[in-house]
């Protein structure tokens, strides 16, 4: 078990974290503001299914439940858009679908 | 501190158990399964989103703009602090600390009543300022129909959210009742946290997609 | 009382190959069958022999246990694998194949409407549950639904695609033997969902020819061209709005920077929600025409615009605006200095495609579409 | 359980007998209870399933579609589709043989979360009850598969309750799922290693992987379309920008996997029949278990196969294709390691080994058709015909019912304490065989040719194979009428079974048929490996 004094280090890192999410996207970064976005965002859940939710004071077991529903998630989305980002890609006179980008 | 001596709260095991450590293993490892299922129900949402905001970026920054980032950093900072009072409390629990416990538990309930306060009010203005989809929606941007969509999700997976939120603070006050009649039980706190803190991070997530779509424009 | 089934003999077993892309699939199918077949009798063989030869013969039997080889493993796995991808390119080549078509195909517009097909020649014939094609031409259909999801299936020449609200899906064939052959809906759209059926002719190539003759209606482009006048776009467009004219597969610069392709798809979206896609320098003006125009008057507008011509110098360089980043001053906001402009970008690898067969069809539809604009 | 153990009216104290009231019934947190629950539920839905393709079937005989009208047909289908798959199919392994033998098989006295499990039938029960209501007020047509816009801006059936009814369904196989899991990984008797688990096990683990991680994002599709059906706001209205492709995306991702939720369990049942009736141990234990968990991952990768005309883009076609070969393979493996173990055995042929033995004919005709289907050229001709009908009645049908029929025979002696009447069994066990080929294989053909599914009327020429099929249903519906029957007559008049009829290996064949409510007297321990029905060893093959 983490002591207290862990839990308001990793609370400041939380909140340092919350306010430049929020900063950062003032600032143009072309399309790597959502990565950025993103990737606090990762960063911030980290710490708190390892610290929080006592991951990181738990066998593997845990953590591969932990991580489970989010490489799930990635599946879900990788697969999806093999769909979406090839839509456009055979030239079809008069046959592209709106929703490809 | 004077409630220093007292100790934590030992779960009463159940007949299919073979001992305490094997009972906590098992809902331990039933809150994470549980989790993992919720990961995908929010994330079955999440993905329509993302495909929906790629396909129509410039209405979803558009219309993301109107979301009040104000309200949005401070229901972030409010929900990572009760995260935080809620880790305290099941510290307060391993350490059998009922008085702490109970003041985590009700700091906890608070911030979270907080966070849905301001939600509410976030609903109201949209109300007020007819961004509910449907035939009433009223949009002066250029692209009416991708905003609306944006608007829908935001409801859809806000309202989802708090809806957790809702039952999490139900959880919260039954534990500070089970407190307050010195019934509660660590592990119940301990599994209760990981609930809680779960919700917490679906909206770590769901703040950075819904509020900062596009804001330096 | 009278038994109402009445066999049709010789039973048919197999479907009628009435296509190019019948006899291959049927080749692969038939290949695959094989190879099932072997697989089914060595299974049935196994059990049927071993189940016979190792019967229980006394209730204190402890047959000896084997352990699973890896060798023996490694092959069971690993030659069905390589059977299953020697499947699996074969079929996609197949289905590649189906999903490109020939540039030079004739194309047909097909819309599902429940609970019936709407086929739309681009000369102007249309007709009902019934579509009539020639042997020996590739023919492109390009499926669109009103409604819900339907499926465009003709077993003889199997091939089948949905068409769904809301976007262009597309299929083609070569049609092979004249004769009449099943249409039917394959994706369930509703109460007579079974009876969205319909004949598909395929005639002589004089047989064709004479068909045409016969079959009465106006050419989409004029249809289109009628439209465009009774909804009063030619109010705005050319004005204050962008010109139409030699739009089609350009390269549009937008508001917010991106550049488009002024494909069919994009045509269709920007008539029924013209705030989506604004070009750069335009206001954002137009109404929706959603719920005023039916998908065959959307089609038919988009032939009268491309009626109106591709880019100039289509070979060398149809974008304008394109791979510049920052499009939108050399776009379609200043079409009278495209053709200047038009060979300054390298052309997208494939636009080609897109530029020959529309500079075909628009040929077809000049004449017809020309009377319409000095109307 | 301390008390005595001492005959009682000639009876040991058993689950069945240690209390007789309504309550003690309802409210019982005895996962063998629950199974048995879940056995009387799943039953007469599968009857009410089974009703409704008989009406199908019967309509079919005609090409005219004389019988029902074009709605009632489709209601009818819709109906068959929704009950057989998410109220029996999905169900059917997991929820009464899984749930009576997870616990037994681990050495565990009962699942981790024995108030879930009660939850769960309730929540079956929940979503039964919804469905009957539409099912009685109009029901509902829209296919099983829901697809948007159809089903969310034009079906005039009962749209809403059904898709209710699915959401709550859903959340009581979640939580069978998560039982599964927990209970497999914290409640394993000691000596009771991963390595020693019955493949029964490891299916169904594999199985509750699925349930949990695929469930609920049908459950949040189903939200979002009901929604959409009812404030004709939502995300699948082309009309509104949405795109009624991600529907199918959605659904699929767990539709997809839904068909293994289906077929492992039953995996997991023909191993263990095939290994007790060849009295040997499963041949290649090691890959027929990690078979099981590769289709349960890779089962994740590959719904786009259902897609391949339905405008999803061909390179995600393709992706998907290659995809669903791979999935193959680990099936293929489990069928050659069946087979393999069957080799110097010693085969009986009781009523479960009949059933096995057509599990495996049949799965693997359904797995080679599903090869096809897999293939990109072929899917796009016999997509939505009945041929696909066909190759998944094979898998369902032909696999996961024969296994449940196969495992409830081979267990029925634990379950209820009474043996069935043997030759009854392989009579049934033949005619439901038959039945089921005469039904489904004409199907192959008429889809070939052509013939959609989900067609009210259709073309004469398809006429004949029509015929063939609904005269093979009803052969099949009497073969699943009999062991309905004769089970009923076992419970009563069955004679005494002992605690282990087959000579078979397992936990649970060591404590008493019934098993008291404890499972075991003393709790076990675990000193060898699972099928160990021989001290010697022959050399490696």
């Amino acid at each position: 078990m983490p002591s207290t004094s862990t839990y308001y280090k990793i609370f400041a890192l939380l909140m340092i974290l919350a306010f430049a999410t929020t900063g950062i996207a003032f600032i143009d970064l072309g399309i790597f503001n959502p990565i950025v976005a993103m990737l606090i965002a990762v960063t911030k859940a980290t710490l708190v299914v390892l610290f929080f939710m006592h991951v990181r004071y738990q066998g593997r077991l845990t953590f591969v439940f932990a991580i489970a529903g989010f490489c799930w998630l990635l599946i879900l989305l990788l697969l999806i858009s093999t769909d979406y980002l090839t839509r456009g890609w055979l030239p079809l006179p008069g046959a592209i679908p709106p929703m490809g980008f | 501190m004077p409630e220093a001596a007292a100790s934590p709260i030992h779960s009463r095991m159940k007949h299919q158990f073979e001992t305490l450590a094997q009972q906590h293993h098992a809902d331990t490892l039933g809150m994470w399964v549980f989790l993992g299922t919720e990961v995908l129900f929010f994330g079955g949402l999440i993905t329509a989103y993302v495909l929906y905001r790629t396909a129509y970026s410039a209405a979803f920054a558009h219309a993301s703009l109107t979301l009040d980032i104000v309200s949005g950093t401070v229901m972030t900072v409010v929900l990572l602090g009760s995260s935080l009072t809620m880790a305290m409390a099941v510290h307060a629990a391993h350490l059998g600390h009922r008085k702490t416990l109970a003041v985590f538990l009700i700091l906890t309930i608070v911030l979270g009543l907080a966070f849905l306060g301001i939600k509410g009010h976030e609903y109201y203005q949209k109300w007020e300022d007819h961004h509910i989809p449907g035939p009433g929606f009223v949009w002066d941007g250029p692209d009416a129909r991708a905003a609306q969509l944006f608007i829908y999700f935001y409801f859809a997976l806000t309202g989802l959210h708090a809806l957790h939120m809702i039952i999490g603070a139900g959880i919260m006050g039954v534990l500070l009742l089970q407190t307050a009649l010195g019934r509660v039980r660590t592990y119940t706190v301990e599994i209760s946290g990981l609930y809680w803190h779960f919700v917490d991070i679906v909206w770590i997530f769901l703040f950075p997609l819904l509020y900062l779509v596009d804001r330096h424009k | 009382m009278m038994w109402p089934f009445t066999p049709a003999f010789p039973l048919q077993i197999w479907p009628s190959q009435a296509s190019v892309g019948a006899r291959e699939m049927d080749a692969l199918f038939l290949t695959e069958l094989g190879i099932s077949a072997l697989m089914v009798l060595l299974i049935f063989g196994c059990i049927f022999f071993f189940a016979i030869k190792y019967h229980r013969r006394s209730p204190n039997e402890r047959p000896r246990p084997i352990r699973g080889g890896i060798m023996l493993e490694s092959a069971w796995s690993g030659i069905p694998l390589l059977v299953f991808l020697v499947f699996f390119f074969w079929g996609a080549k197949i289905y590649f194949a189906n999903a490109a078509p020939p540039k030079d195909a004739m194309q047909i517009y097909v819309i599902g409407k429940q609970w019936m097909w709407y086929v739309q020649h681009p000369a102007g014939q249309r007709e009902i549950d019934e579509l009539h094609v020639p042997a020996g031409r590739d023919v492109q259909l390009i499926l669109t639904s009103q409604d819900v999801i339907h499926s465009f299936f003709i077993p003889a020449f199997r091939i089948k695609k949905d068409a769904v609200p809301g976007m262009y899906t597309t299929e083609w064939f070569r049609a092979t033997t004249p004769g009449s052959y099943h249409l039917f809906c394959a994706q369930y759209c509703g109460t007579s969902h079974s009876h969205m059926i319909g004949t598909v002719y395929v005639m002589k190539e004089a047989d064709y020819e004479q068909w045409l003759a016969g079959a009465r209606g106006e050419p989409m482009a004029v249809a289109g061209g009628k439209l465009y006048v009774r909804y009063g776009c030619d109010n705005c467009h050319g004005r204050i709005c962008p010109t139409l004219s030699r739009l089609y597969m350009q390269q549009v610069g937008l508001a917010d920077g991106r550049i488009v392709r002024a494909d069919d798809a994009y045509m269709r979206e920007s008539i029924l929600d013209p705030g989506a896609k604004i070009v750069a320098g335009y206001p954002n003006l137009m109404p929706s025409f959603r719920g005023v125009l039916s998908e065959l008057e959307v089609l038919e507008l988009i032939a009268y615009i491309r009626s109106l011509g591709t880019p100039a110098l289509a070979g060398e360089g149809a974008g304008i605006g394109a791979g510049q980043g920052l499009g939108t001053a050399a776009g379609i906001a200043a079409p009278d200095a495209r053709e200047q402009q038009g060979n300054q970008n390298a052309t997208p690898p494939d636009a080609n495609p897109h530029v020959t067969q529309s500079d075909r069809s628009s040929e077809i539809q000049k004449r017809e579409g020309g009377e319409v604009r000095t109307q | 359980m301390a008390a005595s153990t001492e005959p009682l009216v000639g009876r040991t104290p058993n689950y069945l007998n240690a209390e007789h009231s309504v309550k003690s019934w309802l409210l019982t947190t005895d996962h063998k209870r629950i199974a048995l629950l879940y056995l009387v539920s799943i039953t007469v839905m599968f009857a009410l399933g089974g009703i409704f393709a008989m009406l199908i079937r019967i309509e079919l005989i005609t090409p005219q579609g004389d019988l029902l009208s074009s709605d009632s047909y489709n209601r009818a289908f819709s109906m068959h589709g929704i009950i057989m798959i998410f109220f029996f199919l999905v169900p059917s392994i997991p929820a009464t043989l899984g749930n009576f033998l997870v616990p037994m098989m681990v050495g565990a006295r009962d699942l981790a979360f024995p108030r879930i499990n009660l939850l769960s039938w309730y929540l079956y029960i929940a979503g039964a009850a919804v469905m009957l209501y539409v099912m009685v007020t109009g029901g509902v047509d829209t296919g099983w598969t829901f697809y948007a816009p159809f089903s969310s801006l034009f079906s005039n059936g009962r749209v809403t309750l059904t898709v209710v009814a699915v959401f709550i369904a859903g959340f009581s196989s979640i939580l069978t799922g998560l039982n599964f899991i927990v209970t497999i990984h914290t409640m394993r008797a000691p000596g009771m290693t991963w390595g020693r688990l019955p493949l029964f096990l490891w299916s169904h683990y594999a199985t509750a992987v699925i349930m949990v991680l695929a469930t609920p994002v049908l459950a949040v599709t189903m939200m979002m379309l009901g929604l959409e059906h009812v404030f004709h706001i939502g995300i699948f209205d082309p009309a509104l920008g949405g795109d009624p492709i991600l529907f199918q995306h959605l659904f699929w991702f767990y539709s997809h996997p839904a068909v293994y939720i289906m077929i492992l369990p039953g995996m997991g049942v023909v191993s263990e029949l095939i290994a007790c009736f060849s009295r040997k141990r499963i041949f290649g234990y090691g890959f027929v278990a990690f078979a099981s968990l590769a289709i349960a991952i890779l089962s994740f990768l590959v719904w786009g196969h259902h897609m391949f005309v339905s405008g999803q883009s061909a390179y995600a076609g393709m992706v998907f294709s290659i995809l669903s070969f791979l999935v193959a393979v680990p099936s293929a493996i489990k069928v050659f390691n069946w087979t393999a173990t069957m080799y110097k055995g010693s085969i009986s042929y009781d009523t479960p080994m009949l059933y096995a033995l057509g599990f495996i004919g049949l799965f693997t005709m359904g797995g080679l058709t599903g090869m096809m289907l897999a293939t990109l050229g072929i899917d796009v001709h016999v997509h939505d015909t009945y041929f696909v009908i066909a190759h998944f009645h094979y898998i369902m049908v032909g696999g996961a019912v024969m296994a449940y029929m196969g495992g409830l025979h081979y267990w029925w002696p634990k379950l209820s304490g009474r043996m069935y009447p043997e030759i009854w069994g392989r009579i049934s066990a033949t005619i439901i065989f038959l039945g089921f080929n005469l039904t489904f294989f004409p199907q192959f053909i008429a889809g070939y040719l052509g013939m959609p599914r989900r067609y009210h009327a259709y073309s004469p020429e398809f006429q004949v194979y029509n015929v063939l099929s609904s005269a093979g249903a009803s052969i099949l519906a009497v073969g699943y009428l009999m062991p309905l029957i004769y089970f009923f007559w076992s419970m009563r008049y069955g004679p005494r079974a002992p605690a282990n009829p087959w000579g078979a290996t397992g936990l649970e064949w060591k404590t008493a048929s019934p098993p008291p409510t404890e499972n075991f007297e003393q709790p076990p321990i675990v000193l060898e490996e699972a099928y160990h029905y021989s001290d010697e060893e022959a050399p490696i093959a």
